[in-house]
């Protein structure tokens, strides 16, 4: 299973990366998944999110993922790009690729990895509120 | 001994800072570095039951005993995606 | 919910539909399926694929599919492109959007979709291999 | 009366046409025609388990009874994606 991982600042291109896409003849099936930065966060209006990481955790928990993803499913390939820094309502914050034989397995594997990302790796976001520069990062008692 | 603990996200507003070491006696566990570090920062008790903990890149329980070398970061619930 | 369908002897252009998208601030999750000719069909190598649809019935039978959607998830827009005619392999046949609040509704509903797609939608293939202009239509008894 | 028959996919193969007229006592119900249409083109018999038959856009119960202007069309399972 080829893998390729990116916790960046950089924004996410979508164009570029569908351009990076490679497929050998066995695959039937493609799933993407984008994560959209919300215009609220529990139901207050936000706008926009600032995301931090353990960098290096987070890319060592992302290959133990991929390794279980690796034993599970016949995947020929997973690309997963994380945006890092301040986000804006509408940008993208995720980029998933999976590609398999086929479809059940193409979703029961990206499903898998971002369940398993919000289980362990370790990123955080902070909301950015209308009048604010920066919140607080305290969660209110 | 003497161990460098990271802290992530809003611990380091809790703590006032990004890093910090701790003098520990031989055979310490993670559980008694945190209540170590819950008294030196007391923001951090209330946030006891959800912190998790790592050494280097890999998640440990609280009874893995401390070796020399180790980085320890202390966080709390991650929120990718 | 929006919804936009084509089916459709031109190529699907996964660059002019990403330009295309649109989400409100609301949208936190965007899911997409791309189904590709498979080089194997039935363990036989292949050169391609042929669809054939009974237009205005599958056309009418998605329309019953994205209502049900509807009713089930708080979806904002589905986009559903099947290719007829002769595709090669490699070549992407179904590409699907999803656009919703979480990913959970996304995920769900794009696979109802395709699975629902599966079992009612008029749509037929005929597999062409090697050194055949075009194969038999009929299956081996 | 008299209606219009469709067939998708290796159906028209194995009846060698897209679409014939049938004509049909009124009452007549699609399992009826489906018998008739099987005795005219034999190679339609082995595949009665699996033919999927429809009233214009919709699919329809073996009982529905088939009305003046009704167009119906026979194939087999679908295979989108």
């Amino acid at each position: 299973m080829r893998r390729q991982l990116s916790i960046t600042t950089a924004p996410i291109n979508e164009t570029v990366l569908l351009g990076q896409r490679s497929l050998s003849s066995d695959m039937g099936a493609v799933v993407y998944f984008l994560g959209v930065v919300r215009g609220t966060e529990q139901n207050s209006i936000i706008t926009g999110l600032h995301y931090e990481a353990f960098q290096s955790m987070a890319e060592h928990q992302f290959e133990q993922i991929f390794q279980e993803m690796e034993k599970r499913w016949p995947i020929e390939s997973v690309r997963l790009i994380h945006r890092l820094g301040m986000l804006k309502v509408n940008e993208p914050s995720l980029w998933v690729e999976v590609v398999a034989p086929h479809r059940g397995e193409a979703f029961a594997a990206c499903q898998f990895l971002i369940d398993e990302m919000k289980r362990v790796v370790p990123i955080w976001k902070k909301t950015l509120k209308p009048g604010e520069g920066r919140v607080p990062r305290v969660p209110e008692a | 001994m003497t161990i460098k603990v990271h802290f992530y996200s809003y611990f380091k507003d809790l703590t006032g800072c990004a890093e910090v070491w701790e003098t520990i006696p031989g055979g310490f566990a993670i559980a008694d570095l945190h209540q170590r570090l819950m008294a030196r920062f007391p923001r951090l008790g209330p946030m006891q039951k959800s912190t998790l903990i790592a050494v280097g890149v890999e998640y440990q329980p609280r009874d893995y005993v401390i070796r020399e070398g180790d980085e320890i970061s202390l966080f709390p619930p991650v929120q990718g995606g």
